[in-house]
């Protein structure tokens, strides 16, 4: 059960990540990321991950990504163009090079977590929002301050780039 | 795979009951509207147009589905699904009442129970923007456009007084769950007040149902779909069942912001009254309804009335006869007085939306923006911080 | 009991005035600067009804400050006898010192300045005097320097002002240098600065008959005291520090600032009483500067000046009670000098204020009927300093010299000699101002009741403090202390015999003195000019150290060789930045490409690195 | 088909996804896409910081995953408005028309 939801959502990933690099058309590569970000949450939810996996949803999705799409709509942002400006011996030994180096990755991965049993659901059950608030509030308190102001500044900066005549 | 059979089973009761009463809710709001307008609304089919839901369900579906040449099709198609599924899929966190034990069976009256329950819903509800975004956006059509525009910058700007009303109830409850949420607002004070969170969050409360009234894309704030400006806003070129599905999702969203509204501020199923006078209520009410309703038919104003008003008379006194049935089998009792009470307060908060939906005017734009940003966000920013200190305060 | 409450009072009062008080009204500062140091007496009153009778000493800790592998410095206040004696000092003179202030300072521009840096001196003192351990008590030592510099400084439109500010500074650098290696060589033997650990693990020892480390410590720690304290050879600061306003005199440079060498010294009267040779040469320091800038004191004409000389001297008789292990005795003498000399200058300062500035005796003269409270107050601190019989010079004073007489009987004749030309050249003062007939050119005048108050109170201190009996209360912590009458009576008769002698010359012969100066012509010129050390400092130590550094360090080292690095690193940057940039091709695509380019690389490198090892 | 998959997968997968962002990041031309690229990297990263949580059995991962959102969500505000106002300005969006940051 495990494996499959695993096969079936990371598939899934996978495609949708495919999805964003070849779509033409931005507003096809956002929803494919979303795609990936909806199954992520998944499989999130598979590694006991719960409140992170709402996060992921709540923050990515509902959030971020709409701002994505909306500026997409706001722009009416066309499809990018047929050709990539890419010859097509850039593509096919870039599309080879990423495949091989993802091998390598793949098998170095394997290579240095020989013997790691499966992931079984529920096996971590730490990732509630209890342990995940206590933590943040008390050993990540100013990590956490330091990223609100951040937050912060960001507001500013974006308000600041969208008023001004730039 | 009992737990499957078993979810299969409440799956397959809370979709239908669901859908009916989406349909039903529908037929509902016209009637009500009607009556408050001094009109009678849907009369034709059916008695007192009952059956008018069933007779639109079919027109809707044997409709030709137009798909105009222009559109992007994948995403014009996909919109309509997208919206449907994410404003149906909430309700399955949704309880409905406490746990009953059927036969041999134990189980919760609610499909599934999270963790997290509050944290689902609110992660569905703010992906529920893409459908009608993605529907306004592939239309290519202009009006289309603006209302899918419209409607990603409203939803995104409530949705941050929504979750913080929210959470305020939660630092109450100190719990991300339904049950739970539900079982801390159980007991009286004083032996006669409710313990609801609606007393302490009244503030959050009206913010709640506000900013609700925004995500739902309901009046005054139903800026996506003005009619006057927008024609039709993000569905212009939709049409058929694929209309009829944003129409779906707009009443099961209410649905369910009204079903979450109960749960975290109006106690769930908890009656508002102590344990054995609230279990009088509703035989009282059902009884006195059919009464009336029996007396109307003795003396019919209209032709058909001589038949329907005792028959509907009699099912009243039927209901209230099967409620005191449950005097005699305690698990009926508890089905139906969860069920009674928090259909009782769902009712009346989607009454409200009706209400508001035939009294007040719509929004201009900017105006919406800015009550969102500069009022409602602030005001719920102060009622999070007044309830946290009241949390902090009361915890030592 | 909120012991920090004590010192942050007068830093709130600091932090306001400095901050807002050019804006705001006089009587605001006014508020601010009285109202906090008042709220901080009244404190470290309660703090002490409180905590009496204080068998024991009572510690606060606050936050570790530093933490570094076995050193642990915190942020400690405590209070035991001692801290008690400082603390009603320091508050309750300051306090005085204030409000007469208000007066003095009524015209001066920067009013707000004057009573904030008043008030951030009164914040380091009190953290000096509170501090439980070397490092914080230095925190305070190096701030009531900085109080110091800043008040000197005061009229830094004048010259001589900036420069006696710089002096004062430059003198206490070397004294804080000897105390910095005192702390680092502490750290090294006992592995802490904690006051309690430290004395705790010097109390076993055993006393060091020939230079040792702790010998060393209380060397090095003497040359910080003597650097603070105005001692031999350092003492130069100290006269050009009256360059400052009055009551800066009256409460740093004699009242309270210059007597945290003395309290230092007691405070680690445990290292001192292990390290006989370090109490020696403290005596022996003491008693030098007492009797010589005695000598100095006796040809001064600028009333300020007579009693900084003044002051060096009666500090010098401190060391010399700390020197012959009368702590306490040095420390009362601290307490009674705090009353009396504080008094001797807010008088003079009061005469100062009615002349409208004018500071040497020779323009004064016939003041007593001009200003009659100032007088009377002046002369109560004058027979107070001259240990006449039952005021509180006589009984602290004479508490060291029979202290100094256990000791060593020379020791003893020496303080009686200082003792009496400290009689002679203060009433010489008094006479010189306040009889005969007015020589001067001013309109002189009575000052307003906010000075006399002060001056009054102080004065009832001057003559009555020294039934306070600080020995005996200090008893606990370092002992009982001789006494002998006889001693005490003959000393006090010395300095009756001061008094007449000043009388002879300067109020019944008044030739006599003019006459006696010139026949002691030489002796006279080298005192008069305070032995020419100044000038000897000048050539030997100042001259050679400005030219040097003009030449070798700035020419040589700074323009040279410094920025030949930093700007030959530039240069090279440029160079390099030169053939770096065409890869800044402003295309961000490219820009990634290296990116990727890079960290491929470096997995790869991990990669076989992690493989082959 | 097993029944559950080792924890290096999950990994496997975070590098396959972070490559694919890294394609998207250099082949694509258009900001927004690009941008989407570097939020499919996030992600990606994400997901081992979960998975490395996981096995670690401690919640640390999360909230470095969710530090991740917070500066994911700071940088999607700003550099949308900075998108639209290079929009604004030069009417393109292609990145390689935005080069004149240069020496």
């Amino acid at each position: 059960m495990t494996a499959l939801i695993f096969f079936l959502f990371a598939s899934i990933a996978v495609f949708c990540g495919i999805s964003l690099v070849t779509q033409t058309h931005p507003i096809a590569s956002a929803l494919s990321l979303i795609g990936v970000m909806g199954s992520l949450a998944i499989l999130y939810l598979q590694l006991g991950g719960e409140f992170i996996a709402a996060a992921q949803v709540i923050v990515y999705a509902g959030a971020i990504m709409v701002l994505f799409v909306f500026v997409i709509m706001l722009l009416n942002a066309g499809a990018e163009g047929t050709s990539l400006q890419m010859s097509n011996f850039a593509k096919y030994v870039g599309i080879f090079l990423l495949a091989a180096f993802l091998g390598l990755i793949s098998f170095v991965i394997q290579a240095m977590l020989p013997k790691t049993e499966g992931v079984v659901f529920g096996a971590f059950q730490g990732g509630t929002a209890l342990n995940i608030g206590r933590k943040l509030f008390t050993i990540y308190l100013l990590p956490f301050e330091v990223t609100s102001v951040l937050i912060l500044i960001a507001i500013l900066g974006a308000m600041v780039l969208a008023r001004r005549e730039i | 795979m009992d737990f499957f059979i078993l979810s299969l089973i409440k799956a397959a009761i809370i979709a239908f009951v669901l859908l009916t009463t989406l349909a039903y809710l529908q037929w509902i709001e016209r009637k009500v509207i009607a009556h408050i307008q001094l009109r009678v609304g849907p009369y034709r089919v059916g008695p007192h147009g009952l059956l008018q839901p069933l007779a639109d369900v079919v027109k809707l579906i044997t409709k030709e589905g137009v798909v105009p040449s222009h559109v992007n099709k994948v995403f014009y198609l996909m919109a309509p699904f997208v919206a449907v599924t994410l404003a149906l899929i909430s309700i399955a966190v949704i309880p409905f009442g406490p746990e009953i034990t059927v036969g041999p069976v134990t189980t919760w009256m609610q499909l599934t129970d999270l963790n997290i329950g509050i944290l689902f819903v609110l992660a569905v509800s703010s992906i529920g923007v893409y459908g009608v975004a993605l529907g306004g956006w592939a239309s290519n059509n202009k009006y289309a456009l603006l209302g899918g525009l419209r409607s990603s910058a409203q939803m995104i700007s409530y949705e941050l007084p929504l979750a913080l009303a929210v959470a305020s109830p939660l630092l109450l409850a100190n719990t991300l769950s339904f049950r739970e949420m539900v079982n801390y607002q159980s007991g009286y004070w004083l032996g006669f007040i409710p313990r609801w969170n609606v007393w302490p969050e009244i503030l959050g409360f009206v913010v709640f149902l506000i900013a609700a009234f925004a995500e739902t894309n309901r009046v005054p704030f139903d800026l996506p779909e003005a009619e006057n400006e927008l024609v039709a806003g993000f569905h212009v070129e939709y049409s058929s069942m694929k209309f009829a599905a944003f129409f779906m999702a707009e009443y099961a969203n209410m649905v369910t912001v009204t079903a979450v509204a109960t749960l975290l501020f109006l106690g769930g199923w908890q009656p508002p009254f102590p344990e054995p006078y609230s279990d009088f209520v509703p035989i009282v009410i059902f009884v006195a309804a059919g009464l009336v309703a029996l007396y109307h038919g003795l003396h019919p104003a209209r032709r058909m009335d001589k038949f329907t008003l005792p028959a509907t008379g009699l099912i009243f006194l039927g209901i209230a006869a099967i409620f005191g049935l449950g005097f005699f089998i305690p698990v009926l009792k508890t089905i139906l007085m969860a069920l009674f009470w928090f259909c009782g307060k769902l009712g009346i908060l989607l009454f409200l939306f009706i209400w508001v939906r035939a009294t007040l005017p719509r929004f201009r734009y900017d105006q919406l923006m800015r009550f969102a940003w500069t009022f409602l966000f602030p005001l719920s920013m102060v009622n999070l911080l007044i309830t946290g200190l009241i949390v902090a305060l009361s915890s030592k | 009991m909120f012991l920090w409450l004590i010192p942050i009072l007068p830093f709130l009062g600091f932090l306001i005035n400095g901050l807002f008080g050019r804006r705001m009204p006089k009587s605001m500062v006014n508020l601010f600067a009285i109202g906090s140091v008042t709220l901080s007496f009244l404190w470290a009153v309660k703090t002490l009804v409180g905590l009496s009778p204080l068998e024991t000493k009572y510690i606060e800790h606050y936050f570790t400050w530093i933490q570094s592998g076995a050193l642990n410095i915190s942020i400690d206040f405590a209070v035991d006898r001692l801290t008690a004696v400082m603390l009603m000092v320091v508050t309750g003179v300051g306090l005085l010192i204030h409000i007469y202030s208000i007066g003095y300072m009524a015209d001066e521009d920067g009013y707000y300045r004057f009573f904030a840096y008043l008030n951030l001196f009164m914040f380091f003192m009190l953290v000096l005097v509170l501090a439980q351990n070397f490092l914080v008590l230095f925190v305070g030592w190096e701030g009531v320097g900085l109080c110091s510099y800043l008040l000197i400084g005061y009229y830094f439109l004048e010259r001589f002002a900036t420069n006696a500010g710089n002096k004062a500074f430059i003198v206490n650098r070397i004294g804080d240098f000897g105390f910095s290696l005192a702390i680092f060589l502490v750290v090294r033997q006992f592995g802490s600065l904690d006051f309690t650990k430290v004395f705790d693990a010097a109390r076993p020892m055993p006393t060091e008959t020939s230079a040792g480390i702790l010998t060393t410590i209380c060397l090095l720690l003497l040359v910080g005291a003597a650097g603070k304290s105005a001692q031999i050879p350092l003492y130069v600061w100290l006269p050009d520090a009256m360059a400052g306003p009055t009551p800066v005199s009256a409460l740093i440079h004699a009242a309270t600032m210059v007597t945290a060498g003395v309290y230092m010294t007691a405070r680690s009267a445990t290292l001192f009483t292990h390290a006989p040779i370090a109490m020696d040469t403290v005596a022996v320091i003491g008693l030098a500067t007492a009797f010589f800038a005695a000598t100095i004191g006796l040809a001064q004409t600028d009333i300020k000046k007579v009693f900084a000389y003044s002051t060096v001297s009666q500090l010098g008789y401190m060391f010399l009670g700390a020197g012959v292990g009368a702590f306490s005795a040095g420390i009362f003498h601290l307490m009674t000098h705090a009353f009396f000399k504080a008094l001797l200058f807010l008088g003079a300062g009061a005469v100062i204020h009615g002349l409208h500035g004018e500071q040497d005796l020779r323009q004064m003269g016939g003041l007593f009927k001009h200003m009659r409270i100032t007088a009377i107050t002046l002369l109560c601190a004058s027979i107070a300093i001259s240990g006449f019989p039952f005021t509180s010079g006589f009984f602290s004073k004479d508490a060291i010299l029979v202290a100094a007489y256990e000791r060593a009987p020379w020791m003893y004749w020496v303080g009686v000699l200082t003792a009496g030309m400290t009689a002679f050249y203060v009433f010489r003062a008094w006479f010189l101002a306040f009889t005969g007939e007015y020589r001067g050119h001013a309109h002189p005048h009575e000052s307003p009741l906010v000075m006399t108050g002060p001056l009054m109170l102080l004065a009832v201190l001057a003559i009555f403090g020294g039934f306070i009996n600080v020995p005996h209360w200090l008893e606990p912590m370092f002992g009982e202390r001789p006494e002998n009458q006889t001693l005490a009576w003959l000393s006090a008769g010395v300095g009756v015999i001061g008094i007449a002698t000043a009388y002879l010359f300067y109020v019944a012969r008044p030739a006599m003195a003019d006459g006696f100066a010139k026949a002691m012509n030489g002796l006279y010129t080298l005192v008069y000019n305070k032995y020419f050390v100044d000038e000897v400092y000048d050539a030997a130590v100042v001259t050679p150290v400005v030219k040097g550094s003009r030449i070798f360090l700035w020419r040589g080292v700074d323009a040279g060789f410094i920025d030949g690095i930093v700007n030959g690193f530039g240069a090279r940057s440029r160079g390099v930045g030169n053939i770096l940039k065409l890869l800044q091709s402003g295309n961000i695509r490219s820009y990634a490409a290296w990116v990727v380019l890079g960290s491929v690389l470096l997995l790869l490198a991990i990669g076989f690195g992690g493989a082959t090892r | 088909m097993p029944t559950s998959v080792p924890v290096s997968w999950y990994l496997i997968l975070s590098a396959i996804l972070f490559g694919l962002g890294v394609a998207g990041f250099i082949y694509r031309r258009n900001i927004i896409t690009v941008f989407m690229s570097i939020e499919l990297m996030l992600n990606a990263v994400n997901l081992t910081f979960i998975t490395f949580s996981y096995t670690l059995k401690q919640v640390d991962g999360h909230i470095f995953s969710f530090f991740v959102m917070v500066v994911a969500a700071a940088e999607a505000a700003v550099g949308l408005a900075i998108i639209l106002t290079v929009f604004k300005n030069r009417e393109t969006l292609m990145i390689d028309d935005v080069s004149s940051m240069k020496y």
